[in-house]
């Protein structure tokens, strides 16, 4: 098994026949993912690497049976392409894109609640469950199958750990990054919930930054209703307040969302947590 | 983008949030019009003026003009004042906390209140602020408004005049993109009627496409943040003396982690992103140069990005323009060993590890 | 309520939809101003005008002032024309349909476009029309937009032009509490340009209270219908001869439908809701009583109401007023028996069941 | 067992100090329904009938942990306090007031969707499960507890077929109003499916009315998923079309609705239907 997605996805990418969308097609076909369809208004009729391309979502599921989407648009269009997506009766919507409105983001994840859909992102690098299925951005090169799963509000740093993992030859069971914007639709806790719901995963990797209280809120859910080992890194230990640093959402902001307190909820939450990146895999190699 | 005081107050005005009758002073001649007794007040995108002698009042012209030049051209945590908001005194019956921002757990919007204002709200204890969520589907209602103002023990008018302003100060929230509005103290007048003594509007970066109205102003920038912004690169300066470059922003924070852990200090945070563009590289390595630090700290990891090509970049910048300090090198993933040849050709530190690279930058570095 | 063609046009307006230059014309001297060829429309809350020859046009003075005069009071279906619409003539290069309804089912707006414009919508075939749903919670967005207007066969600006009217009319709609927009045909100009020939606005007569600035007309309701409706009465005039009071909508319909079976006809929809409030229970009946039927059919089931309390309420008015036609009652529910004397006591006949109840009231009118 | 609402249901009344609030806290608390608070803005700490009143609903539900909200509040305040209801954790909400706009009832018929919260109404008699409970203003007097499901869009009329039910000694297992507004929020189908789902219903009496589609949608679901008996009442079939039978839903429009498309309709699907309103318990007798 895996969470969020596997075989089953059949993907169509909004934003199909930009430099993005041509390039990750290409890097998803050959990692195995099913790629039915692209979309990109008033490109009906192309292709891209043999996919084709349809003006509007609604004609794509109609057409190939598309179920995921993928969402590579501009930050100003993807408040329209999710509601699209989601409208559309996509069940499953993986948002690449970053820089967007958090007033926007929060009326489509509260949309695709609605909707009953599992938003993935935004400013997520997107998601991949080994030898079934990578929606997104991330490399498929670092990937191991196997029964460790990982969540992150981080991309290269998520690679380098996942990486690190399959170095030691601990593979994974699902790599979901959750995005490093402030509001994002699934959650620590969703994807908890979920690893902890899955037959294959034995363990789960939370990478986490400064900014909000995503980790307090996933401490505590875990002390309450997880019971898998839980292995975690903290990004921005020495982040000064007030700066965004980088992520929209890696801000401490009114002395609220240091790595001090997440590391300290983590602890409290029996999570094991590493001091460098690439630690992580010698804690986990350690437990298993 | 945090707005100054008085650019807040222009919107409040906008959506008809009573302000008190004040201008920007730049000069005693701006005093004139004004009623005595005033009030002189720094403009800084950073709280704690108060404390820091940015607030001062004058009871005549003579007042005026001498707090007006010890305002102006002071420092308040970093901040040179440049701007002096001039403001009539009001009579205040009661002080009230009201504030709404973005309540990252809920993925909503939070309106705050509380019957107790003036004050730092963290100060103000927990039940007596009142908190009502607005989900994004129905925007706000009748029922958000009255949850809060039959909590903060007004009488029936006040109520309905804060009422009003709970309506406003969210139409503003919503319509300009805002992260953070927040009106401390917002107060009820001797003479009936409330007001916003101060303002702090916060707009969402990415949302000011939607604002044309609004001129950036970006004022809690240096000046080389500013110049990266208008190139599209993160790169925050911070106190320490190692520049970092790194690719995605967990991996350049984790980067600056593992310097403290030897010791030494992050001066720059610099992130990559995705890309590999030579120019993008180059136009980094610049902004790094003029931030003078005393060693740089490269750290990549090549997924989609490959290392070898990132390695020609900063190769081709080095040879053409030369660089003054140490640069260590940390590279893994795609094409890692030919980037560590070109990286070495190039006469640059290539260490094996993070570890290794982060205890070799800090002691070059000297420590903190 | 159903606005007028020339009302709707005005909304358009409003909201920066183009529609032909016109006004609406009184006397020939309206003419003025208006260049000829033009068109005069009989202003009327029905469809089908244009066959019953509400529509025609005119090259020249005369023939103006002849189709005006002919226009101007003929009745059309039971509507008089009082209010004539006189329109510049258009060269059309293509005409479309497009309209938003109510998906009661979907409890959504429904947007509905086809490039077959100008007939009834009804006989264009289902394959020509191009539907979008929008979601309350999230309003129109582009989306919506492009899946309608890339099925319309439209050149590039033309579909641009589409787009813009499409956000609007759906503006429109939203704003004004509709129940139907409809523009059949919406044109492109034979110079370019789009523009809205006819105007069907419909306004959910429950939000009124929120659109003060549309005066209410009732255009398609009788005289006695009005008065019903200011006094707050549901009342409805039909084609036959016997006046229904009962209590509840659903079970007045099922009285007319009882009556239908032993061929009878109502004449009259009257339904007294949940009261038994005897000042309504009397002006129930002095409207009844204006309707002039042949036989009245009291049907009650009280259930919260109690049917003695609408028994003395129908006994005083009797007793004061009178009544010249035969009244059938049947009356079941709480507190019957009491009731049925009361009424008996009152002269009036008071039937066991439904069926004989309705049996008895059709032959007392005779039959259909 | 019964549908929708049983002696689980704690109930709040919005709208609980007015005419129509008092009257029906009564009759709801003689049928044994647990009415557990009110709620009249600036009236807190008053009475009804022994019940507390509180200024909103976020305070009952703190104070008393009603479930269940009933909405009596006048049609302009309807969509605020249902909205109230929703965002205060409540998961059943009966909306009995009227003439509410249909705008306002797309956002919250939608909204309650988000929430997974039942929806009865607006323009809804309430709802009935005799012996346990009953939320509404339907008179409490017609009821007896058996084994058939009444849905409807009618208030009066369902009484009278309820009432001729019970003097034939068939009894109830739920009767839920629908309501006569063209938007509203639990349908046909919804009731449909939740009485098949439902043990102790044995059959299912149905009373429609012109307008809309809800009676041929249903007709359709019945032959694709429901396994009980259905027996149906159509009102409006010498209503002419254009005029607006006393429901606001009650239209006859471009053609659609009519009462003899949707007695066709229920033909099809095999549905027994009734000449009078009083033949319905004469039809369910011989059936059982």
């Amino acid at each position: 098994m895996s969470i969020f997605v596997d075989e089953k996805n059949k993907v169509v990418v909004q934003g199909a026949t930009g430099h993005q969308g041509v390039f990750h097609i290409g890097e998803m076909l050959a990692f195995g993912t099913k790629v039915v369809a692209g979309v990109t208004p008033g490109k009906a009729g192309q292709e891209v690497h043999g996919v084709p391309v349809f003006n509007n979502v609604g004609d794509a599921v109609d057409e190939t049976g598309a179920n995921t989407s993928l969402v590579l648009v501009p930050a100003r269009f993807a408040k329209d392409a999710v509601f699209e997506a989601l409208d559309s009766g996509i069940k499953t919507v993986v948002t690449i894109t970053e820089n967007i409105p958090f007033h926007d983001a929060m009326e489509f994840v509260h949309y695709a609640k609605y909707k009953d859909a599992v938003l993935i992102g935004p400013n997520s690098p997107g998601i991949a469950s080994p030898g079934k299925s990578k929606i997104g951005i991330l490399p498929g090169s670092i990937f191991l199958e196997g029964n460790v799963g990982v969540a992150s509000r981080s991309g290269t740093l998520t690679y380098e750990i996942v990486n690190s993992l399959k170095e030691k030859g601990i593979g994974q069971s699902t790599c979901v990054g959750l995005g490093g914007d402030p509001i994002i639709g699934t959650t620590f806790i969703d994807a908890l919930d979920t690893f902890e719901a899955d037959k294959e995963t034995k363990a789960v990797v939370l990478v986490g930054e400064i900014g909000g209280t995503a980790e307090e809120d996933a401490a505590e859910h875990i002390t309450e209703y997880i019971s898998k080992p839980v292995f975690a890194f903290i990004a921005g230990r020495t982040a000064p307040s007030g700066k965004r640093m980088g992520h929209a959402g890696a801000i401490i902001a009114r002395g609220k969302g240091t790595a001090a307190s997440k590391i300290k909820a983590f602890e409290k939450a029996d999570v094991k947590l590493a001091k460098f990146p690439t630690d992580i895999a010698d804690l986990v190699e350690e437990y298993s | 983008m945090k707005l100054f005081e008085y650019r807040g107050k222009e919107l409040f005005d906008k959506y008809g949030i009573a302000v008190p009758n004040g201008r920007l002073v730049k000069d005693e001649k701006d005093f004139s019009g004004l009623n005595f007794p005033f009030v002189l007040k720094a403009q800084v995108p950073i709280g704690g003026r108060g404390k820091a002698g940015g607030i001062k009042s004058a009871e005549n012209l003579n007042e005026a003009k001498e707090n007006f030049s010890k305002i102006m051209g002071m420092d308040i945590k970093g901040h040179t004042v440049r701007k002096v908001l001039a403001e009539e005194k009001v009579d205040i019956k009661k002080e009230l906390y009201l504030s709404i921002t973005l309540d990252r757990s809920k993925r909503m919007p939070l309106i705050m209140a509380s019957g107790e204002g003036g004050m730092d709200i963290e100060s103000v204890p927990d039940g007596k602020i009142f908190n009502e969520w607005v989900n994004p589907l129905i925007g706000i209602q009748s029922f958000h408004i009255r949850g809060i103002v039959s909590k903060l023990g007004l009488e029936k008018e006040e109520g309905k005049e804060v009422a009003k302003v709970i309506s406003k100060i969210y139409k503003l929230f919503r319509e300009y993109d805002c992260e953070l509005v927040e009106i401390n103290p917002l107060i009820i007048k001797k003479d009936g009627g409330v007001m916003a003594l101060d303002s702090k509007v916060n707009i969402n970066d990415d949302a000011m496409y939607r604002h044309p109205d609004i001129e950036p102003e970006l004022v809690e920038l240096t000046p080389l943040e500013k110049d990266a912004k208008e190139k599209g690169i993160a790169f925050i300066q911070l106190d320490g003396n190692i520049g970092v470059i790194a690719n995605g922003a967990g991996l350049t924070m984790a980067t600056l982690d593992a310097l403290a852990h030897f010791k030494g200090a992050g001066g720059v945070f610099l992130d990559l992103g995705g890309t590999d563009d030579p120019e993008k590289v180059m136009q980094a390595f610049e902004l790094m140069k003029k931030a003078k630090p005393k060693v740089i700290f490269l750290n990549l990891f090549g997924g989609i990005t490959k290392c070898d090509t990132v390695a020609k970049g900063v190769k081709s910048v080095i040879t053409k323009e030369g660089i003054d300090c140490p640069v260590i090198t940390r590279i893994k993933g795609m094409n890692e060993d030919a980037a560590k040849e070109i990286l070495k050709d190039a006469g640059l530190i290539t260490a094996t590890t993070l570890q290794d690279a982060a205890r070799r930058s800090s002691d070059l570095a000297g420590g903190t």
